[in-house]
C-alpha cells in the first residue's frame, strides 16, 4: 500500500538517525502539543489502485451521459478532435510547473505565446494574457481593468449568462464597486436604456455576443454609445463562433473576453474551462495574468520569456492590478491545439453547421403547436423556445438519452453544436412530437 | 524552433468536419439545409489560424514537450509549490467519459456521482482541516484566498461591522495575501517577523483593533518553519473581533498532523493542485477549494444557473461547481492515501526537508534559519555572492545544466540571495543525496571559477534569455508581417 | 477531408512540374496499362474524423462488454495498473520503428534490455528474445529451435491450449515434422504414455504449467523424463502466476516459452498480445528474434544494441533460423512497466488471489448439486467442472453481464484472476443456484 | 543512465493490490479465505523484479521515451518501412473500452461490432488487392508471407502436386522471402535481376518447372521500381503450374492504382503497420493480413478453439484471430481515406519519392537506378567511398545530427553502399527539401573533412557503439551482481 512514497520506512529511519532523531514526531516539536491531532484522521482506510478504480468507476456510472445533448448555457458539447486529447495528455506537459525558468520552459512558453497569438487573432485584439479560469472571471478581470478615479461605475446588459453577472458582482462587491444592470428589450440589450445609463461615471459596458439566450446583439450600436459617454467597451465572445462571426475589434471593443471551454475542452460537469483576455495595446499594461513575451538569449536566438512581471502581485503586492497568479496553461494548450488542428476553415465550418443545424431545430421545433420563439431578432446557435408542459417533454427526451433544453423563466433555452447530426436533431424532434401525442 | 504559424501553408485544410456543403451537394436530405447567417454579422476576414497538416502538428508539440520539463523529467523542489508527484491512477480517471463528458446543468439525478465526488472530497478535507464546511467553486490559490477573505468580508457586513477595513499580513506572506486584501477593498497592514520569522506578537497586538478585518497566515510560513505560538496569534485576532485567514499554500506540511481549524482558523484554502497531488499542468487547471468554520458557512458562493448558493451567499467567483476534474483527482489521491497516509505524506515531506537542508548545511550552505524546517527551507547566499560575485540566480541557472529544477529564487523577500527548496515526500534519499551533490558542486564552481556560474545555463536549448529587453519592448504575438 | 496529406494539391503540381511532369499519372508510365485501375475503388467516400468516429464507436456498442469475467483459456483479465496505458501511449513509443539506429534509439533498446531481464527473471533462464507474436507462435518457434539432424520427431502434451497445438503443428507442417500428441490422464500429461513415446528421434516435449485445464502438472517428472531420452524440454508457462510458482528453470526446462498477455495487456478480442521466449546460454545461438544486448560506445559509454544479428533472416536469408524479422516492442513495454509497477511482491500478490479466489469459486460452485470438479489433481486460478444445463446457465450469467467458464469437451473451464472481489464471485454463484431453481 | 534494476531498493512494493492477507485480517468475511499453494509448486525465491516508486518508474521511462526516436520527433525515410504519420483518431478508436475489454471467446452474439470491423477490413482490402478473401490471423510481414506459401503448399498437397519443391525468389528480394520459403520446407531458388532491376525473363523462364511451388515477388521491387513485365512474369510461373506470391512491402506505391489480384498474383501479404499506417511501435505490432484469390480461400488458417477454420484449412499461425486492435485502427484509416484518398495517397507517396530522388540528383547524389521511381529510391554511394573513404553508414550517421532519421542502409543487398529513402506521402516539400539541404551539406562535409563523417553522430546521446563487442561477448540480461 502506498502514499505514492519514494522511500521505505528503513530508509526513512536511516534518514531520520543522521538528523540525530528518533521519529518521526521529533520533526514536530515546534508544533503546540495543543492542535496535535491525537487519534486517526477521520478518513477511510488506504485503498489499492485497483480499488480506487473499481469505486470511481462506480461512481461514474452514477452519472448519466447523454448521446444528444441539447443544451449548452455556457458549457457546450463541440466534437473534441482526438489529436488534442493525445497531445495535451504528455506527461511533460500536465507535470510541469509555471514556466519560470525560461531555458528549460521554452515549450510551455512558446505554446503559450501561440496561445496569445491565436487568441489575438480570433478577437482581432492586439495583447492577449496567457489565460484565466473561466468566461466568468475574465469578465469581472476585464472590469477591473476598467475603473478609473472618476469612471467607477460598471454597467452590464441584462442578457450575460447569469453565472459570467453574478462573478462580475461578486468581483465588484470585494473592490466596492457598484454594478447597474442594463435591462433587455426582445432578447438584446436596450439600446435606449445604456445610453440613458451611461455617464462620466461610467467606467465600462459589458456585453455578450451571442449573448446569453443565443441572440446577435447590435454590438456596433452599443459600442458607439459606450465610447461616446467615454466609457470602456467589453465584450463576451464565444470563441466558437469566431471563424464565422465579427470579431470584438470589428465592432470597436476595448476587451475581449470569453469562456473558451467550446475549444477543445470537455464538458466535465462545469470545469476546469479555459477564460481568454485580449485587449489593445493601449490597455495592455492593466491587463492582469502572466503574458508570455519573445525577446533573444545570451546568443541572439528567439526566446520566450515570462514579462511585464512588474503588474504582478509577486512583485507589486497590495498594489499589483489582480491577485491572479496562476494561468490555465494546460486549457490553453488544449485549445490552441485545437485551433491549431482545425484551422481557419474547420473553425468556420464548426460555425456554420452550428447556425445551420440550430436554426433547422428551431423551424422544426416551431412546426409543432405551441412551440414557438419566444424573441424575433437574430440568434445564432442558441435560442429560446416556448414549450408546453416542458417538465414532461424535457423527461421524455432524457429518456432516450437526449438532454433537451435548459428551462429558464423565459422559456426552454436550446443549443446546438456541430456535433448532433440531422439524425439527432429529427430524432429529438419526434420524441418531443411523440410526447405531446402527436 | 519554428513558431505553429510558420509551419502553415494556405490550403491545409480542416479533415475534422465534413464540409457542410458536400454532403449537401451529394444528399441534400442528409444534411440540414444551408442558412447563410446574415452580413451584418460575419467578419470580414478569417482569422490567421494555422493550416498545417497533422503530422506537422503532432511534431510540432512533441518538440515543444522536449523543449519542457515536467516532474517527469526530475526532481523539481520549487519551494512553496509542492511539486509533487502526479499519479497516473487519476489522470485515468479523469478520463472516464461518464466524468468528462457530463453537462453541469444536467438535472441533479442525472449528476449524482459528481455530487458525491464533491460530498466526499469535501468530508475528507474538512477531516483534514478541521473545517465544518467547503466550497469547490475557487479555480486556484489566490482565487481561493480572494474567495475566503470576501467570506469575512460578507460575515462583518451581515453583522453591520462595516468599521474593519485592515487585513493584517506578515512581511513573509506570499504576495498573493496583500494583493487579496487589495482585491478585497481592504487596506493592508504588514507587520514584521521576528528574526527567527515568526509572527511578532507584540507587533500583532499593536496592530489589531476594531478596524481589523482579518489576519491572513501561511503556517507553517513561507520560511518553513512552524508558528510555536499559533494559538496565541489566533486569539490575539480573535480577542480584537477579527477573523483568521489560513493559506493553505504549506499544508503539505502538517496535514493529518495538525488542523488549521485547530489552530484557531475561520476559514482557509487549499491548493489542492499542490498538497493534494493534481498536476500542476504549467501552471493550471488547479482548484483552490476553500474551507470554513460554520460561523461562516452561509456565506459560501454558489452557482447562479446552477444553485448551490444560500441566501447570504457573497455571490460567485466562478461559473458553475469549480474545476470538477480537479477536485475529483484529488479525492483518488485521498482515498488511496487514506487516514495512515495522509500523515505519513506530510511526515516524510518534512523529513526529506530536514534531511536536505542538513546535507546542503554538509555542503557549505547558509541557512537563512536555524533548527529543524518544515517541508521546505530557505538558503541565504548573501554571503556567497559578496565572496564570489555568484547570485542565488547564477547557482539556480547552474542547477539547469544538471537535470535538476530550480529551486524558487528571491523569496521570501524578507531573505536576501534566498533559495527556497522544497522537496517534497515523493523523492527518495538517493534524488535527494544526487542533488546535494550537484549543488556543492556548484559550490565549488562558484568558488574557483565564478564566470561559469555567471554564463549558466551551457547546455539548455537556449542561454539566459534578456528579460529587460522583453519587458521594456513587449513582443506578445506573432507578427504575421515579419 | 485529408488522406493525411501534408501537401496541398497546388503544392503537389509545383513538385510535378519540377519533375517536368504535368500529372500524377505521368508517374506510373511504367505501370502497365492493363493493371491500372479504370473506375473508382470500390470503397466508400472519404470519411471525416467525426464521422469516424461516431461510425467507430457505434461498432463498440455492438459488443458486450462484461463486468465480471470468469473465462481464461489463453486470454486473461488482470488489472491494468494506470501506470501502464499511460507510460505506453507515449507518442515517440508508440511511433519509433525498430531500433536500427541506436545511437537515436538508446530508449527503445534499454527497454527491450529491460525486458529481457524480466522475462529471464521470471523464467529463471539466461536469455531472452526481444519477444514474439503469441504464446502460440513463441511455442512454435521454439519446437523449431530444438530440430536436430536425428531428432526430428516434435512431442507435444494433449494439455496443451488448442490453439497452441494447432500453431506448432502448422509451424511442423510448414518444415514436415512430425507432431506427436502425448496422451493426458486425469487432466494432466500421463507420464507413463510420453516415456513410452519419447526415443532417440525426440527432438523436443512441450508441456504447459498451469496446462490448459488449468491444472498443476508433475514437471519434475516429465523433464526428467524428457533429458533420460536427450530430448529438449520445454515448458509453456503463464507469467502472472511466475511470482509464486516454480520457475521452468527449476523444473530443468531447456526453453521457456509463455504468452505475456496477463502482463498488463487488455484482452482486445485476441490481440495484440505478446509471446516471451527464454533458454539457457547453450540455446542461446538458436534463439530466433531480435536480441539487444549491452555493449560500449566510441567514448565507452555504456550503449545498447541490436546484436547477434547473424542469426536474422536479412543476413542469412534462406539459412536464418526463423523469419521472424519484428518483435512486439510496444507490448514488450507494456511487460516491462506493468512489472516494473507490480514489483515482486506485487506479482505475487496476483498469484496469490487469482490462486485463493479459483479456489473460492471452485469450492462455492462445487456446492451446488450436479457441478463439481472433474479433475482430481491441483490447480492453479482455472479448473474445469461439471455443469448441468450448461447453455442456459451461462445465458442466465450473461443476462446479469458475467462472462461465464468456457464450455469444452470435457466440462466447463473457469478461470479467476485478482480482478474479481469475493462479491463479483458470490454474485455469479447465486445467479447459477437462481437458474437451477434454488 | 541507469537500468531500472539500479533504481531498484527492496521494500519498494506493490501499491496496485490490496494484500490480500490484509483485507482477510481486518474483516474475514470481506475477503476469501486464504488456501496455500502446495510447497511442491512453490518457486523457491522471487524473481528479482524492480522495485521503484511510481515517480522513478515514471522518470525512467519518460527519460527512455527522450532516448528515443519515433515519427513524431521528424522525417523518417526509413526505405521499405513506410514510415508514414501515425493518426491520432485511429489511437483513441483502439482504446475504446468496448473494444479493448472484449475477450476472444465471447459468445458470437456479443462480439458482433468486433466482427464487423474484421469483415469491413477484408472487403476494404479486398477492393484494393483485387483479392477474393482474407485472413487476419498473420502478426506481421514475415508472419504473413509465412502464411501465404503455407497456403500455396496446402493448395499443391490438395491436389496431391508434392513434387514442387521450389520457390522461385529475385536476387533483389527481402531477406524474409527466402527464409519463409525455408521455413515452409522449400528449397529457395534465387534467380538475377536485370541491370535496371527487373526480373529477368530468360532466368525466370529458365528457372521454372514442374518442381516450381511459387514465386514470390516484391512489386514494385525493392529498388523502388515496378516490373513493366508484371503480366508476363505470373504468366510464366502459372503456366508452369506455379503460384504467385506478392510481397505487399511496397503496396503503398500502387494502391488504388493498381492490383496485385489483376497483376495475376494469387496471394498477398499486407503490412497494415506500413500501408495502412498503423504505428510501428518500435517493432511491433503489426499486422501481416493475407489476401488470397478464391483458389486458396479454403486453406485459410482458423483458431482450433474460437473457430473460424476451414475443412482444408492448413492449420493455425497465431492464437484466436491475430492482432485484432491494429486491424481496427487500419479499418479506420481506410474509411478516413476512403475511395479517392487510397489513390492520392499512392500517388504522392510516389511524387514525393521522385521529388526527393530528383532533389538528391540536384545535390550531387547518385542513384542506384535512373528514371521514375515508385515511392522509394536507392542511392549508390560507392563513387563517393571511393574518392573520400565515407561509406553510406557515415552518411547515415552524419544525419542523425541533424535530426533526420536515416534511411535504410545497406539494402537492397544488390547495390553496394545502398540507401534507400522511402519519404512517404506525409511529408511536405519543405520537410523533404530541408531533408535535401541537409544531404547536400553532408556531402560538402565528405568532401572536406571526412573524418567528420567517419566519427559522426556527435549530438546523440550515446556515439556509434561498439557492435562486434556486443556480438562476440553476449551480455543480453542485467547482471544482478555487478
Amino acid at each position: 500500500m502506498s502514499s505514492y512514497l519514494c522511500s521505505t520506512p528503513e530508509e526513512r529511519q536511516a534518514m531520520l538517525e543522521v538528523l540525530g532523531m528518533k521519529s518521526m514526531d521529533d520533526l514536530y516539536v515546534d508544533v503546540p502539543e495543543e492542535v496535535m491531532i491525537k487519534g486517526p484522521l477521520n478518513l477511510p482506510a488506504p485503498k489499492s489502485e485497483l480499488d480506487i478504480r473499481r469505486t470511481m468507476e462506480s461512481l461514474a456510472e452514477h452519472n448519466t451521459r447523454f448521446h444528444t445533448i441539447l443544451r449548452g448555457a455556457g458549457a457546450e458539447r463541440h466534437y473534441i478532435p482526438a489529436a488534442v486529447s493525445r497531445i495535451t495528455s504528455n506527461e511533460i506537459f500536465v507535470t510541469a510547473y509555471t514556466p519560470y525558468q525560461a531555458e528549460v520552459s521554452q515549450g510551455v512558453l512558446q505554446s503559450i505565446f501561440e496561445f496569445q497569438t491565436m487568441m489575438c487573432e480570433l478577437t482581432g485584439m492586439d495583447v492577449s494574457n496567457a489565460s484565466v479560469y473561466d468566461g466568468g472571471t475574465a469578465a469581472a478581470e476585464a472590469v477591473a481593468m476598467c475603473k478609473e478615479r472618476k469612471r467607477t461605475k460598471v454597467l452590464v446588459s441584462e442578457t450575460t449568462h447569469p453565472d459570467a453577472l453574478a462573478v462580475i458582482k461578486t468581483y465588484c462587491y470585494g473592490s466596492n464597486t457598484e454594478v447597474i444592470t442594463v435591462p433587455a428589450k426582445d432578447g438584446v440589450t436596450d439600446l435606449e436604456a445604456l445610453k440613458s445609463l451611461l455617464g462620466e461615471d461610467s467606467a465600462c459596458f459589458y456585453v455578450q455576443q451571442p449573448n446569453f439566450f443565443g441572440m446577435l446583439e447590435d454590438c456596433d450600436a452599443l459600442g458607439e454609445a459606450v465610447h461616446a459617454a467615454g466609457a470602456k467597451y467589453i465584450m463576451g465572445v464565444n470563441p466558437a463562433t469566431l471563424g464565422v462571426l465579427k470579431s470584438p475589434r470589428e465592432y470597436g471593443a476595448d476587451i475581449a473576453v470569453g469562456e473558451a471551454q467550446p475549444l477543445g475542452m470537455p464538458l466535465s460537469w462545469g470545469g476546469p474551462y479555459l477564460g481568454f483576455m485580449t485587449c489593445t495595446t493601449a490597455m495592455m499594461r492593466k491587463l492582469p495574468g502572466r503574458i508570455v513575451g519573445e525577446t533573444t538569449d545570451d546568443k541572439g536566438e528567439r526566446a520566450f520569456v515570462l514579462t511585464m512581471q512588474a503588474r504582478e502581485q509577486h512583485i507589486r503586492r497590495e498594489k499589483a492590478s489582480s491577485n491572479i497568479c496562476s494561468n490555465q496553461a494546460l486549457c490553453a494548450l488544449t485549445a490552441s491545439v485545437y485551433l491549431a488542428e482545425m484551422g481557419p476553415a474547420g473553425l468556420a465550418e464548426v460555425g456554420n453547421q452550428c447556425y445551420a443545424k440550430a436554426h433547422y431545430l428551431a423551424s422544426e421545433l416551431c412546426k409543432i403547436e405551441g412551440v414557438e420563439l419566444v424573441f424575433p431578432g437574430e440568434f445564432f446557435h442558441e435560442f429560446v423556445t416556448t414549450l408546453p408542459d416542458t417538465y414532461r417533454v424535457l423527461c421524455a427526451l432524457e429518456k432516450k438519452g437526449i438532454l433537451g433544453g435548459l428551462r429558464l423563466r423565459e422559456g426552454v433555452l436550446w443549443c446546438v453544436t456541430e456535433y448532433c447530426t440531422k439524425a439527432d436533431l429529427d430524432e429529438a424532434v419526434a420524441v418531443i412530437k411523440e410526447a405531446y401525442g402527436k | 524552433m519554428k513558431l505553429i504559424f510558420e509551419l502553415s501553408k494556405p490550403g491545409r485544410g480542416n479533415k475534422v468536419l465534413t464540409p457542410y456543403q458536400t454532403t449537401l451537394n451529394l444528399n441534400p436530405t442528409a444534411e440540414v439545409p444551408a442558412v447563410e447567417i446574415p452580413a451584418a454579422f460575419r467578419r470580414s476576414s478569417a482569422p490567421r489560424l494555422p493550416e498545417v497538416s497533422e503530422n506537422d502538428l503532432s511534431r510540432h508539440y512533441n518538440a515543444l514537450a522536449r523543449r519542457s520539463f515536467g516532474v517527469c523529467d526530475g526532481f523539481y523542489p520549487l519551494g512553496s509549490c509542492t511539486m509533487k508527484y502526479n499519479p497516473k491512477i487519476n489522470e485515468v480517471i479523469a478520463n472516464l467519459f461518464k466524468f468528462t463528458d457530463i453537462h453541469p446543468l444536467q438535472p441533479k439525478h442525472t449528476v449524482s456521482g459528481c455530487q458525491t465526488v464533491y460530498a466526499l472530497a469535501e468530508k475528507y478535507l474538512c477531516g483534514i482541516t478541521g473545517m465544518d464546511a467547503m466550497t469547490f467553486q475557487p479555480a486556484a490559490g489566490a482565487h481561493g484566498e480572494f474567495t475566503g477573505i470576501l467570506l469575512i468580508k460578507a460575515y462583518h457586513d451581515s453583522r453591520g461591522d462595516y468599521a474593519r477595513k485592515k487585513v493584517i499580513v506578515p512581511d513573509s506572506a506570499h504576495g498573493t495575501n496583500p494583493a487579496t486584501a487589495a482585491m478585497c477593498g481592504y487596506e493592508v497592514c504588514s507587520i514584521p517577523s521576528t528574526p527567527d520569522g515568526m509572527v511578532d506578537l507584540d507587533a500583532l497586538r499593536a496592530a489589531v483593533g476594531p478596524d481589523t478585518a482579518a489576519l491572513m497566515l501561511t503556517n507553517p510560513n513561507t520560511i518553513g518553519k512552524i508558528d510555536k505560538n499559533i494559538l496565541e496569534i489566533t486569539k490575539i485576532v480573535h480577542d480584537a473581533g477579527g477573523l483568521c485567514y489560513y493559506d493553505g499554500a504549506n499544508l503539505n506540511a502538517v496535514m493529518g498532523v495538525a488542523r488549521p481549524g485547530d489552530m484557531g482558523f475561520d476559514v482557509c484554502h487549499l491548493n489542492l493542485h499542490k498538497t493534494f497531488s493534481t498536476p500542476h499542468g504549467g501552471g493550471g487547471p488547479g482548484s483552490g477549494a476553500v474551507g470554513c468554520k460554520n460561523i461562516l458557512k452561509p456565506f459560501l458562493p454558489g452557482s447562479a444557473i446552477g444553485g448551490g448558493g444560500g441566501e447570504q451567499s457573497v455571490g460567485q467567483v466562478k461559473m458553475f461547481f469549480g474545476n470538477f476534474l480537479v477536485v475529483l483527482r484529488a479525492l483518488a489521491y485521498l482515498m488511496t492515501l487514506g487516514n495512515s497516509g495522509v500523515r505519513e505524506a506530510a511526515q516524510t515531506a518534512v523529513l526529506n526537508a530536514n534531511y536536505m537542508k542538513a546535507k546542503m548545511e554538509e555542503a557549505g550552505y547558509v541557512c537563512a534559519y536555524p533548527g529543524i524546517c518544515m517541508h521546505e527551507f530557505v538558503l541565504d547566499l548573501s554571503q556567497l555572492k559578496k565572496e564570489t560575485g555568484v547570485s542565488a540566480l547564477d547557482v539556480a541557472k547552474s542547477m539547469l545544466d544538471h537535470g535538476i529544477h530550480p529551486p524558487t529564487m528571491y523569496f521570501p523577500l524578507i531573505v536576501h540571495e534566498a533559495l527556497m527548496f522544497e522537496p517534497t515526500e515523493t523523492e527518495s534519499r538517493e534524488t535527494i543525496d544526487e542533488a546535494c551533490a550537484v549543488m556543492a558542486e556548484i559550490l565549488k564552481t562558484a568558488k574557483e571559477d565564478p564566470e561559469a556560474c555567471h554564463t549558466a545555463p551551457h547546455h539548455t536549448v537556449i542561454g539566459r534569455p534578456d528579460e529587460t529587453k522583453a519587458a521594456r519592448h513587449p513582443v506578445v504575438r506573432y507578427d504575421f508581417n515579419s
